[in-house]
């Protein structure tokens, strides 16, 4: 099966901050990004769990989004304006997808 | 009237909170999983609103509706300037915290005025359904001023994040004002058609929501201890009152009842723990939220829901002359 | 007519529809949780079939259950002929995306018999019990049909991929039967075990899950505005219509009541969201969904809650004679 | 009391596990959403502890509460070596899973101690309200006995994980714990205000609750059927009679009422599904899950649900002479 | 701690079609895969989001398997089966598993 | 915008187990993870899914921890240390990062 290289990006995020990102994602001209629950977790500050929370501030989502190699670095900027002043963390790696139009 | 306190704290409302605090208090792995949690939230707003509106159809409308809205903004765009002022003597939070949590104070929480009215239900003291459209309307003006408050003391940038239209048009408004229309609609029939899901149950499906808030409030106590010094838990304890006599006084110029008084005294004496913390993190994310969190859910919260409430109604008992 | 028609636009039911279509034009971020919104269907089909049991179980076997199944099975395989011939005509669609769109209008949704069986009860008016179990053999059949379409017209390659099994047996359908044959057991006697929570919070309930079904159909419409041609739109409208008809005709032929007549037609009037959907993006993954989900939810439903079922129910009390 | 028995197989409550069953055997995909299954667990353990306190404080304490938590303590010890003899002797079980196995069956059901009590209420028979304090002093002993057994016989190496205060506290033993102490607190006046959420919708949830279960035990049975040998199987049908019987000769000799009698062999009889299988998992994951799940869920509990809890109610008429 | 090499296969689609994918799966011989839940996200056909769905329709999934690298190739030959006709997206990366015999 | 090496260790284990997991990497110092909800999945025994589940035995969830490069092998050693006697799958590949000091 052919497939063609791509940027693989991650980000978890606050989930109060899930719009902000998705905009800057939107006006980067990513092709598609998907959002993930998060359980819980720990970090510096302390551990949290998302169970019992009623409104979002106490959450974070995982989004993750593929995009060719080319955009990755303007797409990555994009990200950074908005994680640079939220707790998020962002990793990047790389991948192969099998639809190159998809990213 | 210690009678009574004891009273209500006796009640399955308020034990069920000391569960929750208890429970996670022992690191026990108990919860109420978030779909859960959410759903009760909503089916708490849904109820507390469409109540107020089927009171407003039944005792028809009541001129001081307008006015009252316009107080209720006024005390949420105000109150933030009193709770700041207090917090930067009484603490040494930076100013960015200071505003972060001054706006929390401004708002308001709607299970406390749920607590509240619960805890009037019970005396058989009756209060002005439009009320709860007055809780709606205090939700957010305390935002604007909590991000002045920032900006003024700090770098200009926040001005440019802050979501509007998700502050105001933020679910928990929208469905408490929804359901205050709705009721209003369609008034006591609509109500009998429905009571046996949002009046029967009520007060155990309370139950279950305050055992949740109370594990919620007690990991978020103890993640974020050193966070509370005593200055910022003194203020925790201060400000409800100092808000209750702002509420008071408000509602004794509106000329509300005794129960209208003692809920506007709650609204005033709660601060939010779910609308204004969202708003807080994209809009302040400078803010440290442990600290806005764990006072308003783990300090002030209990402290009306044991002491406050009981003592807001016996003022304005007192006030009116009762 | 006009008055019970008014009637029913401000019953609560119908205005949470509405708030949750507003709410969602607004783009507030209220949203009931996925797991919450599956618990209350879960809650109104079991509950639903259950009740159908229950009046079987009192009222006696009626030897028309198994003619009305037979009708049932055979609206469900013949009304996307109809609708696919009046899609083609008026718009503009594939002949995938049309036999897609007609398979949801042979299949039925739950939700508008609810709120038709709602309707009925606040007017005194009975149904046969037994036409939960018709309900549930018209959620397949026309998905058969659909396929049949698409592969006429395009690749033949649809035939392969068809989960019957996960057609036939999907959740709902297996709940209703089992729910009815659980209430058709157990009788009167279970009933009164149960009332307590499958029949008197049962309205309350349908106003949230009608709450959320007015958020995601606002989301929906929003989503796809580009998919909803003129003519697609006009299809969503008369569809039920033509699909109403059918149905009235048939109760009419089975001599069934005036509030079965109602019934019938409403099922016959009403587009499946949930089953049909999940079965088209397995078949038919070339269809385009906006349509088909936009169309059933957004237009057709809101149309048969707020005006449809009112009709039908005028018609079948015309045509009795009544 | 053949008619009894055949009463009791056709309640709702029962055939709503057998309607889970089936739709998990036809593979339907029918589900009740994790945090929905955890939402309705919650309610249950919540109003079932409420409910033994409300009774405690409208009957005042009762000596025998200490004797009770003294025996129920003892039996949970003490069950598991019995069982671990049998499954010695029956199987041919490694001495992990049989040791794994043999905890269950020392710690206890609560929704089988509910569906117990379900049974005495439609019979009219009263129990003593404290034995869900009985319960929950039930589920932890037996992990310690079995952790006993399987060092014993295997690597010593399993000592060091057991998690004891995530056993001791975990959440439905603080849950029921915590509601019964509300229950007990408030008394009949607190009970007066949340029974049209605790009480009345009770049975109902119930029978959710039991399709929720029905589905669960018919996936791990369909899953693990290679796991389940007729030893094992067997074992799973004898051992709830074997502590059944224990339980009997205990609830005698502390001189407890029919239903008393009935409950508390109902505990004995019953196996743990939810905390046992996730404390063994951490302290002996080398057992084989598919084993102790598939026994607890799919053989023991639905054998006392359909025979047990009839058979001992039977028997416990019988030894008091009834 | 000695790791080996493997293919770490991440697939996104829809609710629906996961039988159709996991059947492919079990007949590619995997030796196991891991469901994760998708929130929402957005691709070519906008945004949408899984809350208040009631059927399955709406929604998606994440499906995560680890494959021995020899076996990729063929793995992604069946997956691509399924996914072709839908809408999901396919990435590929290298990783290293700790216990060779789970891949 | 300048990217720093991390290892991204993904681990797919049983719920009970989560909490000795998490003590353990809280021992080995790393400066955070996420937790991320399972619903279903397939292994060497059998299918399974988190749907109906009341207790967390029958459950697994998937934590991620970024992790400088540096401290990979010894947190991969606590990892194992729980690991070695659940089910769980521990998978490994290399990212980059955003912000070092995260990791
Ligand atoms: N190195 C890491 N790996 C994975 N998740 C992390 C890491 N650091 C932080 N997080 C996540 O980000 C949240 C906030 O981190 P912090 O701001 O450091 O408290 C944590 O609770 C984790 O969910
Ligand atoms: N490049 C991408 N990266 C991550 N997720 C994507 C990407 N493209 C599409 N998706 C996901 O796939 C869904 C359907 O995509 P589409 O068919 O393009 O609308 C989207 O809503 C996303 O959840
Ligand atoms: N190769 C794999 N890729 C992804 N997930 C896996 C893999 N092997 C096992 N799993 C997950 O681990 C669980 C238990 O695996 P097992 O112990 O082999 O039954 C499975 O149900 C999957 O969720
Ligand atoms: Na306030
Ligand atoms: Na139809
Ligand atoms: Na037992």
């Amino acid at each position: 099966m052919q497939t063609h290289t791509a940027t693989r990006i991650e980000i978890i995020i606050e989930s109060p901050a899930l719009r902000a990102l998705t905009r800057e994602l939107d006006r980067a001209a990513v092709k598609g990004y998907t959002v993930l629950p998060v359980l819980g977790g720990e970090g510096r500050s302390g551990p949290w769990t998302a169970a019992g929370e009623v409104g979002s501030a106490g959450g974070m989502v995982a989004v993750l989004t593929m995009v060719a190699p080319e955009r990755a670095e303007s797409v990555l900027d994009s990200v950074f304006e908005v994680v640079s002043r939220h707790i998020g963390l962002v990793s990047v790696s790389e991948c192969r997808v099998v639809r190159p139009e998809r990213v | 009237m210690l009678e009574l306190a004891v009273q209500n704290l006796l009640s399955p409302i308020v034990l069920s909170f000391v569960l929750g605090l208890v429970a996670a208090g022992l690191r026990s792995d108990l919860s109420v999983p978030e779909a859960v949690a959410k759903g009760l939230s909503i089916y708490l707003l849904f109820a507390i609103g469409y109540k107020g509106g089927v009171e407003v159809a039944a005792a028809g409308l009541d001129w001081r509706l307008a006015l009252g809205l316009l107080a209720g903004a006024g005390l949420s765009a105000i109150l933030p300037l009193i709770a700041y002022g207090l917090l930067r003597a009484m603490s040494r939070l930076s100013s960015v915290d200071a505003a972060a949590v001054a706006g929390h104070y401004g708002s308001i929480s709607i299970v406390t005025f749920v607590a509240a009215g619960a805890l009037l239900q019970s005396r058989g003291v009756a209060y002005e359904g439009w009320l709860v459209a007055v809780a709606a309307t205090m939700e957010a003006p305390a935002i604007l001023t909590a991000l002045w408050l920032a900006q003024r003391n700090a770098s200009a940038r926040s001005a440019a994040g802050v979501p509007w239209r998700e502050v105001i048009l933020n679910g928990s408004i929208v469905l408490l004002i929804g359901a205050f229309l709705i009721g209003w609609a369609t008034g006591p029939a609509g109500m009998a058609e429905v009571e046996g899901f949002l009046v029967a149950p009520f007060k155990g499906v309370l139950c279950l929501f305050l055992l949740d808030m109370g594990l919620v409030a007690g990991r978020n106590l103890a993640r974020s201890r050193s966070a509370l010094t005593v200055g910022v838990v003194l203020f925790g304890l201060l400000m409800p009152l100092v808000g209750a006599v702002t509420g008071l006084a408000t509602a004794w110029a509106l000329g509300l009842s005794v129960g209208g008084m003692a809920i506007l005294a709650t609204l005033a004496a709660s601060a939010s723990y779910i609308a204004v913390p969202a708003a807080m993190r994209v809009a302040l994310p400078e803010a440290n939220p442990a600290i806005y969190l764990s006072l308003s859910l783990g300090v002030t919260f209990p402290f009306n829901l044991a002491v406050g409430i009981t003592l807001y109604l016996a003022a304005a008992t007192w006030l009116s002359g009762g």
